[in-house]
């Protein structure tokens, strides 16, 4: 493949994984709180339907935003309510929703299947899109786009720079530990598990305002899956994650571009690859295989190995928080 | 999704009024898609137009996507229990539902749109009775198409975003290529080589998550990639949608529509234009015939355009919309294409001509027959894009 | 993550509680008809007349009982096999895949035997190979869960989709159609490899067996035998089960490769009896539908049988909905077996939380 | 700061843990609380620090009332703890958990690992910032803690068994840090049993028994006096008929026993058929882990265990059961019993048949019979978690099989009325007479005393020779549950 091909391949693929971008730091949020949030499939085709319609019907894309963004962190709620406070399993109730909400989609959304509606305009960016190959790589999107760069840093920087990310690492991992230390556990699990579903949301109208414009029948099928495994793929860091929704956005774009280039192969085949992924290195990771091969490497450069590719879960992901 | 009867009870085992005739459409895709359902969907409309006594009842997204565990079959079984005497497929991906329904129901004439079965002259003839095979001569659709296309390139560069690779598909995009090649070399006097034509099949007639390719995103890859041009050979509009998003953003890019004059109306200064297809026409045939002596003349209907008054949507099986964005000169040049293909000047199923592998197809001056275009077994040389052949 | 996989049926309510719990049941029961009913009326119609439809649909012709049965058949055959995967405390969310591998195996075996051999031995063979194929997709779940410490419910969606992409594959390379490369299927297999049906209807005798045997095996392993005992003891409470001498490890790959088993024999039938070939699709989400029927039924087999009948009903029925009515979507039934669901989980919670306190 | 609890009362159910608690810590002192295990001595300093919330009584800072609900406002106040299990994020680094809590936005990296290793320093603790929680000891993460607790400004320090499963050297290191840090005139509470770290370091000390405060005593004093206080009455006389037979029932060489603090060597143990050995010792001493180590249920490191002669070292827990060695585990819900399932369901699990099918007349009357023998308050149909915990401790003795070789035993009789105990300790010793031997762990120094032949005492790592229990003194098992031997 040419490098100009590739260059598109990759700016294209970069455009396409926006709205999974602002999935996955959602749901990485909220699995960092310790909840997994696994209505993602229902709730990103759901706020996809909803986002359009509002759009439509208002004729302004950033109410559909903000609107789709509220279905979604309401979803979340009921997930933290049967999660938090019913301690009932997230497995069930998230997968139920995740169900419910696609169906709901598709049943409300009837009248508006393939209506056109408003989008979100393009925006090159004014010196930085004449940067050689950065400016049409990066910087040649929509506003939507550059808002997805800066959720991941802000993400990024908010775990691993800032007090309240460290606690809400922290509350992922030790709950009963980050109480100790002053922090009210079920208050900021409801926090970021709502704030989770709001990103979901805004992906779920990402999709039906910007990147696949408009709405109809599963509109948005089999994204919601996708992101969760990226989540893991990501090891719960925004930055990894984020990466692994371009990738997933490359495979797509190879699937098609290349079609030709591989006679008689399948390429929907090359969309699996993720979930492969995914199940090896949770494989690799959880049985431990990881640290052994790490134990080879002289202390600095195994930690730092680690660093870059543990995957091991939040510690307390799942689990409800019992204050004895 | 609705019948398009109007407000009928809601009690499905109403027994049909003497008079009325119930006709049962099994559809495969959305019927909102501005293209190949819409088509069809327009099509019962218009029968029900000229003849007020007959109703259609009309289920859609039938697909193991939209409507998991569900079969063209049963859906047909459905209709014909609310009273359907005549039932229409819509797809080629019925031909094993239709001939299933036609052996379990013989009094019932089934019609399915694009199949071969009833073809004496075909391949796969089974001998049905109550089993008809309607389909429209797209093939100088999709020159027409194609020539616009090459007219209407700047980069020289063409992509169709194609369905599932079959016959029918090869056929298609074979007779695009045609027509493309043709406008190219005549018209632009420009060299075949220059041209590139690019078909990236989605694996289905619509996007079914997880299991085809995105056609948002093919489309998306051919108007990033710099093909200016992008034919739509898919039932749902995403070539159109997308076309919209690239020219936003400052790409010089124009689509060519298929089956449905609305996908034109999407993005309408970048719609060079659309080939639609009349079926209203044969239905009313059909239906006229089987009320009167309860089967057709002929179980094999091929339907062509009429030449002699271009674009009569009463007497033409093929009609072609002109869009905004097909300049004055090219529409010019477009017409005087069309009236090569109408009055046979122009003849592209001529050889010489050689599959994508090189092996020849026509030799000189050998031309296709219709079982030969029928079954188009790959895609041409100098067509870029799988082509699976057939062996 | 462990914990995240044990389901929530531990905390049991307290017999002296019995009929205010009663009351939560059925309250979340109440609540979730009014949802549905005030959906059907914001669309804009009567939920009488959706009721009617509904019922028309899925019972108004042989044809359609024969597909509520045809339907039942399979999800019986799924939700049986999850019910040993819950008593184990595991979320199976890889069925679905168990099912298109079981669907695959089936396949296989038809192509290679084809018409060599007597058509009801190639069924047969066919059958126990999707036996086979669906228990071998669910022991993978099971290993990564045991012996890779991967939690089966990540591990089982990516397995579905893994399933699918095979599927897929087959479908344009290996297996398609000739000169044709299609989502749709396969080559459809001569009518001699069909499942014979009730009459005229596609429900086929020996799927319904299949089925029926399956949950009353379910049923007496659960209730009455050893087994059951354990696989019940060690879901509740690992460890203890390890400390009194239960073999855990043993007992869970059991618990998947049943449930496996089961569902690669309901892929078998959607083969061999529903769609005669394979489609990318071919578990028509009825894994997942299982998944719902033995959440509402809170993991109790007895209940499965009703509530698994009134599923396939409503997926048949709902095919009527369209057709009936003008602004009513299909998808109604997946919202109204959805809903039931989440609001029987959350009664379910207020009532656990009401006893707790 | 003067720290004053006033009349502090605190209930679980129906454990009156903290009793009218009245206490005065003085600052610039050392001020230690000792008390037998479930005392009350943890409750008390998580009242204080905020962890859980007291039912009434008030908490005095230097003479004015302070309401403390949260460990926030026990931060703000300035009091700090040290939790008994330490409380931090094994998977984050030194430096994160040293940041984790408190206020602010930004996360002063660079500034943090300033302080961090400053305030390590000054009291000679080495850590590395960047290292994992999860590869430091346990006394380092303590240290870690403490070096946070400073850092937060705390001006009272509370320590909750920081001696537990912490090397010699590392102990040394602490004391002297909680020396200096007490001469800078900060209030340290440092909760113990261990009368020689008492002794060792403390200025005054309280002790409480069954929830009270039974006394206070300014250091030094005679440790007579303060076993006196902590175990009130002398020792109980021992009341077991002698069982012990010749023959070998379960022998140990050089057996080595990982605990997640520490490895506890046992140079050599023979238990005698019928013999009752018991553990005496804190919680956390390596009991737990040597019982499940002789029963099976978590291997040797390396060593062997004989049982009645046959080599079992690394041999699977079911072998282990074959061989007639039975676990009876202290959490009876978490790890004995499975909630969710009746007295039936349990007898059935443990019924000695082969057959697939539920044997249910079996079941019933092997339950009935359970039910009568054990006369466990309950139906056969009665969920284990809705028995009371002594009916709950007899269901577990009903599922012993019988005949046994070995039975370890976690603290037989915790949370049982007297009868009750004295009732299931009949039927353990008429199974010493059929010849088995028992292993049991408490904490109840009566129970141990009183049951045993003879007794294994742990402490910091370490497993004293088997003593014989006739001759045992409250006096010197008190001194070597603290440390000395
Ligand atoms: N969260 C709780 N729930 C129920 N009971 C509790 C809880 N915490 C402590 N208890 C009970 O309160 C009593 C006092 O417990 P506490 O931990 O204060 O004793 P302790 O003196 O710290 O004992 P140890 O020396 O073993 O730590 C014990 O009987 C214990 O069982
Ligand atoms: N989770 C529960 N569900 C229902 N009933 C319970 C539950 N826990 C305890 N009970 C009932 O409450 C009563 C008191 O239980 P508790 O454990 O306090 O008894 P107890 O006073 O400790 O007796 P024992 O000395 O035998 O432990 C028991 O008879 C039991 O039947
Ligand atoms: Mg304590
Ligand atoms: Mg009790």
């Amino acid at each position: 493949m040419s490098g100009e091909q590739l260059l598109i391949v990759l700016s294209t693929a970069i455009a396409a994984a926006t709205p999974l971008v602002f999935a996955v730091l959602g749901e990485t949020l909220s699995e960092r709180a310790g909840v997994i949030n696994l209505s993602a499939e229902g709730t990103i085709m759901f706020c996809a339907m909803a986002g359009f319609a509002v759009a439509l019907a208002s004729g302004s894309v950033v109410v559909g935003f903000v609107i789709a963004a509220l279905i979604g962190a309401l979803a979340a709620l009921v997930v933290g309510f049967c999660a938090i406070t019913l301690r009932q399993s997230q497995i069930a109730v998230g997968f139920v929703l995740a169900l419910l909400l696609s169906d709901l989609a598709s049943f409300l959304g009837v009248p508006i299947v393939r209506v056109p509606g408003p989008t979100v305009p393009p925006l090159p960016l004014p010196l930085l899109s004449d940067v050689p190959l950065l400016g049409p790589l990066l910087f040649r999107k929509d506003a939507l786009v550059y808002l997805s760069y800066i959720a991941i840093a802000l993400t990024w920087l908010y775990l691993y720079r800032t007090r309240p990310g460290l606690t809400l690492r922290a509350i992922g991992e030790q709950p009963n530990a980050a109480f100790a230390r002053g922090a009210d556990v079920v208050r900021l699990r409801y926090l970021y598990v709502i704030l989770g579903g709001a990103l979901m949301g805004i992906a779920g109208a990402a999709f039906s305002l910007d990147f696949k414009a408009g709405w109809s029948h599963r509109h948005t099928g089999g994204y919601g899956w996708i992101a969760l495994a990226i989540v893991i793929f990501g090891g719960w860091n925004p930055l990894r994650a984020a990466l692994g929704a371009y990738l997933f956005g490359i495979l797509q774009s190879l699937a098609s571009v290349a079609q030709d280039q591989f006679q008689n192969v399948p390429t929907q085949v090359l969309t699996v690859a993720p979930f492969v992924l995914m199940i090896v290195l949770l494989v690799l990771t959880s049985a431990g295989w990881l640290d052994r091969l790490a134990s080879y490497f002289p202390p600095a450069t195994r930690r730092r190995l680690l660093q870059m590719l543990r995957t091991s879960p939040p510690a307390a992901l799942g689990k409800p928080f019992e204050q004895d | 999704t609705a019948t398009v009867t109007p407000a009928s009870p809601p009690s499905p085992q109403l027994q049909p009024a003497a008079t009325e005739f119930r006709v049962g459409m099994v559809v495969v895709g959305p019927e909102n898609d501005k293209g190949w359902n819409e088509a069809h969907v327009s099509g019962a409309k218009y029968v029900m137009e000229k003849m007020p006594n007959v109703k259609f009842d009309i289920v859609d997204k039938v697909n193991p996507g939209d409507r998991p565990n569900v079969k063209g079959a049963q859906v047909a079984d459905d209709l014909i229990a609310r009273g359907a005497k005549l039932v229409i497929f819509n797809s080629d991906d019925f031909k094993d539902d239709a001939l299933e329904i036609a052996k379990k129901h013989p009094d019932v004439m089934v019609v399915h749109v694009s199949g071969d079965y009833a073809w004496p002259e075909g391949k796969n003839y089974k001998n049905q009775p109550n089993l008809i095979n309607y389909m429209v001569k797209m093939e100088p659709g999709w020159m027409i198409a194609g020539c616009a296309a090459a007219l209407e390139t700047k980069a020289g560069r063409i992509g169709t975003v194609g369905p599932l690779i079959n016959e029918e598909t090869r056929r298609y995009a074979v007779a695009s290529y045609l027509g493309a090649r043709y406008c190219w070399e005549k018209y632009r006097q420009r060299d075949p080589k220059d041209l590139q034509f690019k078909v990236t099949w989605i694996g289905f007639w619509f996007n079914i998550p997880g299991v085809t390719l995105d056609p948002t995103k093919v489309a998306d890859d051919f108007y990033n990639g710099g093909f200016d041009v992008v034919m739509n050979a898919i039932d749902t509009p995403e070539a159109a949608v997308q076309a919209r998003k690239a020219a936003d953003a400052g790409k010089a890019v124009k689509y060519h529509h298929y089956d449905h004059p609305s996908g034109c109306e999407l993005s309408a200064d970048l719609c060079i234009g659309v080939h639609s297809y009349n079926w209203g026409l044969g239905y009313l045939n059909i239906i006229k015939q089987v009320m009167e002596s309860g089967k057709v003349s002929n179980n094999w209907i091929w339907a062509e355009a009429d030449w002699k008054n271009w674009n009569n949507p009463d007497s033409s099986a093929l009609l072609y919309t002109k869009g905004k964005a097909l300049s004055d000169e090219n529409s010019k040049l477009l017409d005087q294409f069309i009236a090569g293909l109408g009055d046979g000047s122009i003849d592209l199923w001529k050889g010489p001509l050689n599959f994508q592998d090189g092996t020849p197809f026509l030799k000189e001056g050998e031309r296709a027959t219709d079982v030969q275009i029928w079954y188009m077994p790959q895609l041409l040389e100098g067509m870029e894009g799988q082509s699976v052949p057939t062996n | 993550m462990a914990a995240t996989s044990q389901p929530s049926h531990a905390a049991a309510p307290s017999a002296a509680v019995l009929p205010l719990s009663l009351v939560y049941r059925v309250g979340a029961l109440v609540a979730a008809l009014a949802f549905v009913g005030l959906l059907i009326l914001v669309v804009g119609e009567s939920p009488l007349s959706v009721l009617g439809a509904l019922i028309s649909g899925a019972f108004g012709t042989a044809d359609q009982l024969g597909r509520v049965v045809n339907t039942l058949t399979v999800l019986l055959l799924c939700a049986a096999g999850l019910v040993f995967t819950f008593n184990a405390g595991l979320y199976n969310l890889g069925i679905e895949g168990q099912i298109t591998v079981g669907a695959i195996a089936t396949t296989l075996v038809l192509r290679l035997l084809g018409e060599a051999l007597p058509a009801p031995l190639v069924i047969a063979s066919g059958i126990g190979f999707g036996l086979l194929g669906g228990m071998g997709w669910g022991l993978l779940a099971g290993v990564l869960k045991v012996y890779g410490r991967v939690s089966e419910i990540f591990a089982g969606l990516g397995l579905n989709f893994v399933a699918q992409g095979l599927a897929i594959y087959l479908i344009f390379g290996p297996w398609k159609r000739p000169g044709v490369a299609s989502t749709s299927g396969t080559e459809p297999f001569p009518e001699s490899l069909w499942l014979g049906t009730f009459g005229r209807t596609e429900a086929t005798p020996v799927g319904v067996v299949l089925a029926l045997a399956a949950l009353a095996l379910t049923i007496v392993v659960m209730r009455r035998t050893y087994f059951g005992l354990r696989l019940r003891a060690v879901g509740l409470n690992l460890r203890a089960a390890h400390v009194l001498g239960i073999p855990a490890t043993r007992q869970l790959l059991a618990a998947f490769a049943l449930c496996g088993a089961l569902a690669g024999v309901g892929g078998a039938l959607q083969v061999v009896g529903n769609f005669h070939r394979l489609i990318p699709t071919i578990s028509g989400g009825l894994g997942f539908l299982g998944l719902l029927v033995v959440m509402l039924v809170n993991f109790n087999p007895w209940f499965v049988l009703p509530v698994a009948l009134f599923f396939s009903a409503l997926n048949v029925g709902s095919l009527q909905l369209p057709l009936v009515l003008r602004n009513v979507d299909s998808t109604l039934s997946g919202v109204i077996q959805g809903t039931l669901v989440l609001s029987a989980l959350i009664g379910r919670g207020l009532d656990q939380r009401r006893s707790r306190a | 700061m003067d720290v004053e609890l006033i009349h502090i009362h605190k209930h679980f159910g129906e454990v009156h843990a903290n009793d009218d608690v009245c206490v005065r810590f003085r600052s610039g002192t050392i001020h230690g609380l000792l008390g037998e295990n479930g005392a009350g001595k943890s409750t008390l300093v998580k009242i204080l620090s905020g962890y859980i919330t007291h039912d009434s009584g008030d908490i005095a800072l230097d003479g004015k009332l302070v309401s403390i609900q949260t460990p926030t406002d026990a931060i703000r106040h300035g009091i700090g703890m040290l939790h008994q299990d330490p409380l931090d994020f094994p998977s984050l680094t030194v430096l994160e958990n040293f940041m984790a809590g408190g206020g602010g936005l930004w996360l002063h990296r660079r500034e943090a690992r300033r302080r961090l290793c400053e305030i390590a320093s000054s009291l000679n603790f080495s850590l590395d910032p960047d290292a994992h929680v999860s590869e430091l000891t346990v006394g380092e993460r303590q240290q870690l803690e403490i070096v946070r607790l400073l850092a937060l400004g705390v001006q009272v320090l509370i320590l909750d068994e920081p001696t537990t499963g912490i090397s010699a050297v590392q102990k040394e290191q602490l004391f002297a840090a909680l020396r200096q840090l007490a001469a800078d005139g900060r209030t340290i509470i440092f909760v113990s049993h261990k009368l020689e770290d008492v002794e060792a370091l403390c200025d005054e000390v309280t002790v409480m028994r069954q929830g009270r405060v039974v006394g206070s005593a300014a250091i030094p004093c005679s440790p007579a006096q303060l076993v006196e206080m902590m175990f009130g009455k002398p020792l109980a006389p021992p009341i077991k008929p002698p069982t012990a037979r010749e023959e070998i029932a379960l022998e140990l060489r050089e057996a080595l026993i990982r605990t997640n603090t520490f490895d506890l060597h046992v140079p050599h143990l023979a238990v005698r058929c019928g013999e009752v050995l018991g553990l005496a010792g804190l919680e956390g001493s390596g009991q737990q882990e040597f019982l499940a180590a002789c029963s099976g249920l978590i291997p040797l490191r390396h060593g062997s265990l004989r049982l009645n002669g046959r080599e079992m070292a690394h041999r699977p827990y079911h072998s282990f059961m074959r061989a007639g060695v039975c676990y009876l585990p202290a959490d009876r819900l978490r790890d004995g019993l499975i909630g969710g399932l009746t007295i039936r369901e349990h007898v059935a699990l443990r019924a000695p048949t082969r057959s697939f099918f539920l044997d249910e007349p079996l079941n019933a009357r092997l339950t009935m019979e359970a039910i009568r023998v054990f006369n466990i308050r309950g139906q056969p149909n009665t969920r284990v978690e809705r028995l009371s915990g002594g009916n709950q401790q007899r269901t577990q003795l009903a599922l012993m099989p019988n005949p046994l070789s070995v039975i370890c035993m976690e603290h037989p009789t915790r949370g049982l009325d007297i009868e009750s105990a004295l009732w299931i300790w009949q039927l353990l010793i008429a199974r010493c007479q059929q010849g088995t031997a028992i292993l049991f762990a408490s904490s109840d120094l009566d129970e141990i005393t009183a049951y045993s032949d003879r007794v294994l005492v742990f402490s910091g790592g370490r497993v004293s020779e088997p003593l014989d229990a006739h001759r045992l003194t409250a006096d010197v098992l008190g001194h070597m549950i603290g440390g000395k031997f």
